[in-house]
Parts: structure tokens; sequence; C-alpha cells
């Protein structure tokens, strides 16, 4: 089936009072679809992308519900959770090429992972190692030491893992940039390899790159300060941003071929606000050119047009 | 203006240093007055090592940089110290370059304190004002303020208002807005076009093809430590000749085009371009210059003069 | 007995309960951060129970002998007299007062615990500062002595000097201390300055024309401060066990009273078989609680400046 | 590895070369003459002195240059020649010690070895329930502060003379000769406690503070961080946490040994234990410098084998040292 999130709401504990970081999220991402999770740092992307998996440190799930598959997730019950991580539900995490435990073998750590999850290794073993060899890496990998690989070789071995037991949803956080440009185009690319071979139902890949979501995601939602703002086909968002936000945000962003000297393009001024106590309506209303009394209001994140959302009064024009 | 020739620059590691590993060699080029040239390569290609190199935090094992025709490696302190009342740099982590135990103004306290020590109150703050208003930035917004409450975008247009504040020559600009939000980078970008409007040379060295096209005259292109590909951005961009630069360029995401399919797809895994023995620069077209190393079609090259390669 | 310098088994906990996750949380600005911090000093139980019991005692160094007129070596008391409200503390075999001998024995081991770690700490300083920044075949050569100095076990050394040179005052008895018990500081201190010298503020104020001192003086130390503190409080527990040690082997000053002399002439006149438990029990006593208190205090102050150890 | 281990020979076989010249030196450099302090404690008169300080002088080579005098000590050095002592007239240094190093190391092996073995899992569990960390720990700062002489002190009169539980004093009952007999055995324990129960207890205080604190940094690593997203048993994440905390607990230990051979240096004194203590505590009533320098050598080179063991067994636990030399 899918995933359906219902207005979810995390927020961070601090001394200061909550930081409501995601503030009511609602979306679906259906089977086989890669949807791109694009927002700049601090927009809540990675909140998200981390409460549908494993919450962590000082995390709270203020309300909201999550199903896959027709089956609701506890998200905010970390033991119960444990059930559907790694079968269900899985994760590439940002920091994957230091994700593995530095003083075991790699397939001595896999095996021990999967008889933890009641997997048996030998049996899984030759899909591992298929696996593996789609990524570029041969068997030799699971007798050595994390420390012996290279950063692109650990992150693909993280992918592979992360994705053995064919879960039903993967979140892919911030996985392209810490790369190259070269490396990055392949393990983008893997990442629909991924779908095709049905290692993976749906993905969510969370990225500030919009040029690389335009490339492999069907569908991109783009969130500002901790509230969903658009969500639309790739194709449509980049071709024709409804939200003043993503309109500025594409136009900001350089093409190979622009020059400075032919077109001057133009940021967006100002900073997002704090999401310690966020203003009321549109967070982006002070920021916004098309801004007007009506925006006091929080606008909706409703379908504007079939297959196309976002959260604005003018959006719909 | 600044002149680099033949720079190579070899790391000692290890116990007293046995190891050795080389991370620029044989680097040469020209900057002149308002001249905006990127420094392109990916991690590991010895871009930032110019860049240190350049500033003379870091000394070269071989070749010279000239600055306007003395030799920079030979600065003593007080040489140094001219020196950097006209060349200055802006680094990555707008948060690393901020002492955070200080307020930001210190930073501009330093150059006031080091440069314009005889330059009466008055002055200075006119001074100040209008190299905050160059950068657009509001002084009551910024100065007064500790760095972790300001956003990155600010921190490094304050960076900038520093060099400013010395009308330097030359600004060294090291990846200055990969730590930026994408609708933040663009403005400290079009700061760097200002600048050369005022006669200031760049060298802006990244690893994002697309910034480097948007805002260079000229683009060099490094791959561990050498040169492959160099000339005027249009040339280079338009017409790339190395194959590493056509690997790069094929890769880039763009927003309104798909990735060419079927030649890379995932089998390109950290393709290696030939590893050929190093060929020096050929001229294939004016202003526009490839290392012949194998694999390089260098259809009508001719052969650069002042290298004298041999014939193609 | 206890080693030079905090208790090398614990050596190796400060190593890392110092360190912490590298230097990042421990330059928490001021302003935003200062009232977390001072929020979390006050709430911390380990640092308040770990300062109120050092407190205590150094009150009661300080006050103690203003509290009685009798001296430490003044004889004439009645002989092996328990605790009662004439004698606090009750008189030894030959008929001293035990309460006089421990106040002032207090006070020497605050003094020679602060001189020593004062003496530790700046040769830790001095080494770390200038190994960590400068790097290269300096840090190399000052590593190495550090290691050598650290393998040695330091107490052997004591043992050897003060038995030549009959340690006269408790300020040559601290020097010795102090000059052997500062590897692992240096070695702590290097690291951390290491982490700093990469951060790219130290670039900016080499490039604002500051050098090699102003830039450890202003911009590395600063950021340390707390880190230093934490050195200087284990420095200073350290200092007073090793300090109880050497007078326990009779190699202090026999002048001057110490907790450690009290003990050694408790021993060698049978207050055991005596069973004159006051007189060998309180300055056991005092040296735990202090310098317990000071580790108690130092982690607490670490989970202060470093937010990852809380067990919130 | 080779390379990793030859490193760390050359930094042992510099710090013996440094000790040494430091142990050579200190004497001579010294103010007043070693020898005139120690006639002026045989109170012989002034002729009888004078061939004395002759003979001392004589025996103890000092009238030769300094640098014969650092190369006769090397030489004798090597031959394990320290020298003959002057407390013990008649025996010689080496003798003496090689009686002596036995007890102690009877003494310091168990205490570290088991200590340290206590000490981490101690410290790993207080990392995981509060109540541990609330009882065990603060008693871990409580010991690890301890003197070790004082606590010596404190079981001594508590268990051996107010109850007399255990004895003091020597390592066996002097009726009794070494051999391989129960009752031998039973005597030489009974003695053995109470020294061996004060060095684990301080020694125990640092590992549980040590590794409680590095489990805790293990415990939010990214490595643990990734097994927990993949729904690992804490049972499984914590193993990996210990694994890897134990590394540098492994570097602590040797660093540690110097406190722990200085602690049993003092707890042998208190309980008259025959070790090396007992002899130093001799050697410095007497002035005995050979003894002194002899037994100064001995702990410097014991504790440069002990460092060398725990380099090996770093390396052989931790891959990282080994893969990171040949790896790619």
């Amino acid at each position: 089936m899918s995933l359906a999130v219902d207005n979810l709401r995390v927020y961070y504990r601090t001394l200061k009072g909550d930081v409501r970081a995601l503030d009511g999220a609602s979306f679906t991402v259906a089977d086989g679809e890669i949807m791109g999770l694009a927002g700049e740092s601090g927009c809540g992307k990675t909140t998200l992308g981390k409460s549908l998996v494993r919450l962590d440190g000082r995390m709270q799930v203020m309300g909201g519900t999550v199903t896959l598959d027709g089956v609701e997730l506890p998200i905010a019950d970390d033991n119960a959770m444990n059930e559907f991580r790694f079968r269900e539900v899985s994760i590439v995490p940002q920091y994957a090429m230091s994700a593995l435990n530095p003083i075991r073998k790699i397939g001595r750590m896999i095996s021990e992972l999967l008889d933890s999850r009641g997997v048996s290794y030998d049996e899984t073993l030759p899909e591992l190692s298929r696996r593996l060899a789609l990524v570029g890496l041969d068997d030799g990998v699971l007798d050595r030491y994390p420390i012996e690989l290279s950063g692109g070789m650990k992150q693909r071995v993280v992918m592979v893992l992360s994705t053995l037991m064919n879960p039903s949803l993967l979140i892919a956080d911030e996985l392209t940039s810490a790369l190259d440009v070269s490396t990055q185009k392949a393990v983008a690319e893997m990442l629909v390899e991924f779908r095709e071979r049905k290692f993976v139902k749906s993905t969510i890949v969370i990225t500030h790159d919009l040029s690389i979501l335009y490339q492999i995601a069907d569908t991109i939602l783009v969130m500002y300060a901790g509230k969903l703002v658009e969500k639309a086909s790739a194709a449509k968002i980049t071709e024709d941003p409804r939200h003043p936000y993503t309109r500025l945000l594409i136009g900001s962003l350089p093409e190979v071929g622009v020059r400075f000297a032919d077109r001057r393009l133009e940021g967006i001024p100002g900073r997002p606000p704090g999401l310690l106590n966020p203003p009321a309506g549109c967070r982006f209303r002070d920021r916004c050119p098309l801004a007007f009394e009506k925006c006091a209001e929080e606008p909706p994140f409703a379908e504007i047009a079939p297959g196309r959302f976002a959260a604005c009064w003018k959006a719909g024009s | 203006m600044l002149e680099l020739a033949g720079v190579t620059k070899v790391f000692k590691t290890g116990m007293f240093g046995k190891e050795e590993t080389t991370a620029v060699s044989d680097v040469s080029f020209t900057v002149q007055p308002g001249e905006v040239i990127s420094l392109i390569g990916e991690s590991g290609s010895g871009k930032t090592t110019v860049g240190r190199m350049i500033l003379r935090l870091t000394g070269a094992t071989a070749g010279s940089i000239t600055f306007d025709g003395s030799d920079v490696s030979r600065f003593g302190r007080r040489a140094l110290r001219g020196y950097y009342a006209d060349v200055q740099g802006v680094f990555q982590d707008p948060f690393s370059s901020y002492n955070p135990v200080y307020k930001v103004d210190r930073v501009l306290g330093m150059i006031r304190s080091s440069y314009l020590p005889d330059l009466s109150q008055e002055d200075w703050r006119t001074k100040l004002r209008k190299s905050l208003e160059a950068v657009s930035l509001v002084p009551a917004d910024v100065l007064g303020k500790y760095p972790h409450q300001l956003s990155g975008g600010q921190l490094q247009r304050l960076m900038i208002a520093r060099a400013l504040l010395l009308d330097i020559k030359f600004l060294v600009a090291d990846e200055i807005i990969s730590m930026l939000d994408a609708s933040t980078r663009i403005d400290v970008l079009n700061l760097l076009g200002d600048l050369k409007e005022r006669g200031v040379g760049i060298l802006f060295i990244t690893h994002d093809l697309s910034l480097g096209n948007y805002i260079s005259d000229r683009t060099i292109i490094l791959r561990r430590g050498r040169i492959v590909e160099m000339g005027a951005t249009p040339k280079v961009f338009g017409n790339p000749v190395h194959p590493y630069t056509q690997m790069l360029l094929f890769a880039v995401p763009h927003l309104h085009s798909k990735w060419a399919e079927g030649a890379e797809g995932a089998a390109g895994w950290e393709h290696e371009v030939s590893e050929s023995a190093a060929g020096p620069l050929v001229e294939v077209e004016r202003d526009h210059l490839v290392a012949s190393d194998e694999g390089t079609s260098l259809a009508g090259a001719q052969p650069q003069q002042a290298q004298g390669g041999e014939n193609r | 007995m206890s080693t030079v310098g905090p208790r090398a088994d614990l050596a190796a906990t400060p190593e890392i309960a110092l360190t912490g996750d590298g230097a990042g949380d421990h330059d928490l600005g001021p302003d935003g951060n200062r009232f977390e911090t001072l929020h979390f000093a006050f709430h911390n139980t380990k640092l308040v129970i770990g300062l109120t019991v050092v407190l205590a005692f150094l009150v009661l160094a300080i006050v103690g002998p203003w509290l009685t007129d009798s001296t430490p070596f003044e004889f004439g008391y009645p002989l092996g007299q328990p605790p009662s409200s004439q004698y606090w503390l009750g008189t030894t075999s030959s008929g001293q007062d035990v309460y006089a001998q421990f106040v002032y024995g207090l006070r020497s081991s605050f003094l020679v615990g602060a001189i020593a770690a004062l003496v530790a700490g700046s040769l830790g300083m001095a080494i770390g500062f200038v190994g960590g920044y400068l790097g290269g075949v300096i840090d190399d050569i000052l590593s190495m002595l550090t290691n050598i100095v650290l393998v040695i076990p330091t107490l052997a050394v004591l043992i050897i000097v003060a038995a030549y040179l009959k340690v006269g005052s408790l300020w040559t008895e601290a020097l010795l201390i102090g000059l052997t018990s500062w590897p692992w500081a240096a070695r702590a201190i290097r690291a951390q300055t290491f982490s700093l010298a990469a951060r790219d503020f130290v670039n900016l104020a080499r490039l604002s024309g500051r050098g090699t001192t102003r830039v450890i003086v202003n911009e590395i130390a600063p950021n340390m401060s707390s880190y230093l503190f934490l050195v200087f409080i284990l420095l200073f527990g350290g200092s007073v066990l090793t300090a109880a040690t050497l007078d326990f082997l009779g190699l202090g000053p026999s002048q001057v009273m110490s907790l450690g002399l009290m003990m050694n002439t408790a021993v060698s006149n049978a207050a055991l078989q005596l069973g004159l438990w006051w007189w060998f029990i309180p300055p056991g006593i005092a040296i735990t609680a202090i310098v317990g208190g000071l580790y108690v205090m130092n982690v607490g102050l670490d989970e202060v400046f470093n937010p990852r150890l809380r067990r919130t | 590895m080779t390379r990793y281990l030859a490193r760390k020979v050359l930094l042992y076989l510099l710090t013996f070369f440094f000790a040494v010249t430091i142990d050579w030196a200190i004497p001579r450099l010294m103010p007043g003459n070693p020898i005139d302090g120690l006639i002026a404690r045989i109170q012989a008169d002034s002729t009888a002195s004078q061939q004395l300080h002759g003979y001392f002088t004589e025996s103890f080579g000092l009238n030769q240059p300094l640098w014969r005098q650092y190369l006769n000590f090397w030489l004798g050095l090597l031959h394990g020649d320290l020298g003959p002592s002057i407390a013990y007239v008649g025996s010689s240094v080496s003798q003496l010690i090689w009686a002596a190093i036995p007890y102690t190391l009877a003494l310091l092996v168990p205490a570290i070895v088991l200590s340290y073995i206590a000490g981490n899992r101690v410290g790993a569990m207080a990392a995981r329930r509060k109540v541990l960390d609330n009882t065990a720990l603060p008693a871990a700062y409580i010991l690890t502060a301890t003197p070790y002489m004082w606590l010596a002190l404190v079981l001594a009169y508590f268990l051996a003379f107010k109850w007399s539980i255990f004895p003091v004093s020597g390592a066996y009952d002097f009726s009794l000769q070494p051999g391989w007999t129960w009752e031998f055995a039973r005597s030489f324990l009974s003695h053995w406690f109470l020294p061996f129960l004060t060095l684990f207890l301080v020694a125990f205080g640092g590992w549980a503070i040590g590794m409680r604190n590095l489990i805790i940094y293990e415990l939010e690593s990214e490595y643990a961080n990734y097994l927990q997203a993949l729904g690992a048993p804490s049972k499984l994440v914590r193993k990996y946490a210990y694994g890897n905390a134990v590394l540098p607990q492994m570097s602590g230990l040797a660093l540690a040994l110097g406190a722990v051979v200085g602690g049993a240096l003092v707890t042998e004194i208190v309980f008259g234990y025959p070790g090396i203590g007992t002899l130093i505590i001799t050697a410095l009533q007497n002035r005995d410098y050979f003894l002194m320098q002899g037994l100064f050598l001995m702990i410097i080179i014991g504790i440069l084998v002990a460092n060398f063991i725990v380099d090996i067994a770093y390396v052989i636990v931790d891959p990282r040292t080994r893969a990171g030399i040949q790896g790619s």
C-alpha cells in the first residue's frame, strides 16, 4: 500500500521551551514513489525523516499519526517501534560513512545484527553478496574492517544493509551532500535502481539540493520553518512553482549556463523565523513579496490541482 | 597582479615526516586586477592548499608565488603585514571563522588595530558603515552580537566587509558559500561580482561547477593537485576537452534537463578517468588550455608556445 | 602510594573525561549559553557536593589554627588521650595535640597542592600550547619528551630526588611534585590546542597580522578556559595525594607538619598497636574528602561544559 | 603492525636511557657528598673516618672522571651487577632485589588485573542502571581519592589489630619454611590478602569511573545510533559500545601502572610486606645509595616491560592499529 502521515507534530524539548521543529505535516507517499523532501537547513525535513524511524535525544511526538501499509506505526513508543525498524521502515543516515562499528569485521557485524533480529545470516548471504556486487563491491568487503574502506564504499555498504530486508519505506537522509559530483550521480541513480528492483516500496529522499531531486524523484515536497509549503511532481515544481517560497528558492539556484554578467539572480532577503515561538499565520509572511493581510491566518496545505498541494492563499490563482 | 609559477606542495606525515603526499604539483596561473578566477576540483584535489599557499598560511615546497612582482615566500613579518593589507581570505565555515568567545566586532577591531591605528574615530565609523552597506548589512543588526546569534549568510557577508575595510586588491574565497542555504548563497555570490567591479581580483575556490560558471571570468579545473583544463569560463564549460572535465560536466544535476541516460549509469562507480602520464598544457584554442594526457582528443590543438609542448 | 598528578589510574579518565567530544562543546559562547551554563552549574549535584566538601576543609584549614593556641610540634599534653571536649582530636602517644597537627597539616596540604598544580599546569600549558599550535618537528620532540616523562614512574624519581635533596620546605616539595606531574596535562592541553588551531578563526587572526604568542593567548587559550580549569582541579587533587605519600615516606619537610607526616609518626609510634585511631584516621579522611571532592567537582563541571555527558 | 610496535620499542628504549641517566646523575649532582653523610652515620673517630672515606670513594669509583663513572655504571648494569648494599652488608643489591620482586609481583599483578576487570564491569553497568550510578559511582570516587597508605592503615587497624582476623607484617608465619605445603599456602594468603585488598579497591575506583564515562560516549556514537535505527536490541548495542570503550581503557592501563606500583610500595610498608617497598624504606633510612639506584632501575624496567605488554595486547585487541597498517 503506501505511507500516510496525518498532522504529525514533533518538537525538541530544550531548557527554554519546545522548539516546534515539525508543526503539523500531512501527506501521502504511494508505493513505488520516490518523494524528494527539500528545504533549507532548520526547516524540519530531517526531523520528519527521523521521526518515522527513531526519535533521538530530545525529540518528542506531540501529535498526529503515521500509517504504513494500513498499519499505524507506534513512532512515539521506542520499544514497540523496534519491530517495524529494518523490516518495514529503514534509514540510510546522514553519517553513513561512519555508521559501521570500527572494531568488527563488516560481515560479522551484519551477521550479529541479523541474528539479533531473528534472521539467519547464511540464508541472506547470497542475496547480500548479489546486492553488494550491484553497487560495485565484491564479497571481500565482508571480511574487512570499516577502516580499510573508502568513505564512498562504506556508504554503499550501509545502503545495501539498510535495504536488505526489503523495507516498505526507506528514508535517505542527505545521502549525496558529502559526496563529490562524480560519485553523487552514481549514488542517486542507485536509489532509483533499488526501487526498480523492488528492494524498497517507497522512498523519501531528504536533501537541500533541488537539482538532484529533479533528476531522481517522482514528486518533491518543499518545507519551510517546520511547515509543509508545496508538493507536486518534480517537473511541475521546477517549471511552474506555485508557492512564492518555492518560486524564489528555484529562482536563486545558479544553473550551469547562467552567468553573473548577463543575468543577476536574486536571493531571498531576511531569515527563517526562530521555532521556539514561531509567528502566527503563514511563517513565510515577513519574507514573502505577495504577503497581504489574509496571511495572518495560517493557510491550509490543500490540494490546489490534481496531485498538487500548496499552503498559500494565493497559490491557487 | 598575482602569479603562480610551477607551485608544488608536498605534505610530510608519519613519525618525523617519513611518508610524503603530494597535494599540489606544478600549478601555474596569473590573476589580473578585477578578474574572477574559479578554481574547481573535487575533495582532495588540492584546491584549498593552493588558496592557503597564496595566503602564506602554509609554505610552497617548490615554485614561486609573486604578488606585484615580489616573491611572497620571502616576506618577513613586516612585509607580510603589508601583503595582508592587499590580500585577504574568506573561509568555508562562517561559524569557525569567528572566535566564539568574542563579539563579532572583534574581527573588525583587529583590522583597525593592525592596519589603521591612526584613523580617527569619526573616519573609522564612516569607513565601517560604508563597507557594511557594500555588503548590504545593517550595522544595528550585526554589531555587538556574538557569532552564534547571527546566520551563516550574515557572518560571511561581515567577513567580506572586513576585507573591504582594507581596500584589498585580491581576495581568496575558499568555498565561502558551501555552508550557506541556497537562498542566501546567491547574495554572497553577487557580492563577489560587485567586488569584481571595484577592481578586486578574486580566486573563487569551489567544488560546485554551476557556481564557478556563474561568477568567474576564467576557470581552472584541478584534479589530484594538477591542472587538467584551464581557460575562459564559457570555453571551458562550452567546449570541455579533457575527459575529466567532460565527466564532471556530465555528472552535474541540472534543474531543467535530465541526466543523459545510458552511458554513465550505476556502473560509473568512482570511475577512474585514465590515470595516464601527466602531459603538459596544450592550447586547444585561444585562452583555453588542456593537459595532453592520454585519451585527450586534442583535435586541432596547437602546442602552447610558452610551454613548448610537442607538436600533435 | 598515589602517583604524581591525579591518580594515574584516574589519569586515564581525565584524558577521556576532559576531552569529551572535542573542542566543540567547550567553547560555549557567552550570553545565550552563559545562562544555560550557570543554570546547569547550580543544578549539578556532583558539582555542588564536591565544591561544598572542598570549601569546608579549606575553611577549616584557614580558621582551624586560630581556634587553638597549641602548635603541632609542642609537647606537654597528657599522653594518648582520646578525643574529648578539651582535646578535640585527642593527643598523641608522646603528648602532642592531634587537632593542632591536623589543622596545620591541612594548611600545608592545600598549599602544596596549589603550588604544585600551578607549576605542573604552567609547564603543561607551555608544552601543550607550543606543541599543539606549531606542530611539525617541535611538536614531535615535545611529545616524545612528554611520553618519556609520562612513562617513568614519577614516584620513583621523587623518592630518589627527595632522599638526596633532603626536602627542606613545602616550596621545594611542591616544586618537585609539579616538575614531575605535568606530562598528562601537557598531553591533554596539546590535544585540545591541536583541534582549536585547525579552526579558521586562528588563520584569520594570522591574516590580521597577529604573531604566534598573541594567537595562542588571545585566540586559543580563552576558548579553553573551562578546560584549563578542569586540568588544574585534577592537578591539585593529584598533588595533594602525592605530597601526602612523600611525607608518609618521611621524604617531605620534617619541620613542617603535614597530613602525611602525621600518619608517618603515627605508624612509627605504634599508634595501630596502641589503638590511637584518632591519630591516624582524621588525616586520611581529610585527604580522601578533599581529593574526592575535587574529582567529583571535576566530573560535575565537565557535565556542565559538555552536555553529552549529562544523564538527562 | 611491526612499525607500530617498533615505534613503541624506540620510545621505551629512549625512556630507559633517559631514566638510567637520571638515576646515575642524581647522587652525583646533588649538593654535598653522599659519602660524608654515610660516614657521619657510622660515627667513627676522625682518623678511621679518613680511611673509610678513602675506601668508599675508591669502591664507589667516585675518584674517576665523570664519564668513566658513567661507563662503569652502564657496564655494571649490563652485567646485572648493581653494586654492594650498604644497609645489608655482604649481600649485593641484585640479590636483595631478586628476593623482593616476587612478593611485589604477587601483590601487583592480581590487583591490577582483577581491579581492571571488575572496575570495567561495574563502570559499564553503572552507565546503564541509574541505581548503580548513584551508589557504585560515588563509592568509586571516594575509593580512587583514597591514599593507598591510609586505606592500608585503616584495614590494618580494624581487620588486623582490633579484630585480628588477618596477620600483619611479613609474607608468611616466621615459623614456617616456604614450600608447597597446604599450611604455608594458607599462611601466605592470609598475609597477602589485606595488602592486595588495598591495591584492588583503590585501583578499582579509577576504572569504574573511566568506563562509565566512556560507555556513555560510545552509546551516543554514530554506529550505536545506526544499530538502534535498524532495531538492534540494546544488548547488542551495549556489547559493541563496551568493546569500543575498553580500548582507551587499555591505554589508560599503561598510564596507570605508575600509580598502582607507587601504591604497592606504600602498602607494603604499612603491612611490613617483604617486597620492593620495604626494601626502599630500609634503603632510605640507611642512605644505601646503591640499593636505591638499583631499586629505581628495577621499577623502571618493570614498568617499561609492563607498558610494552599492554601495547602488544592493545594491537591484538584493536583491529584499527593492525588494519591501519596494511589498510588500503
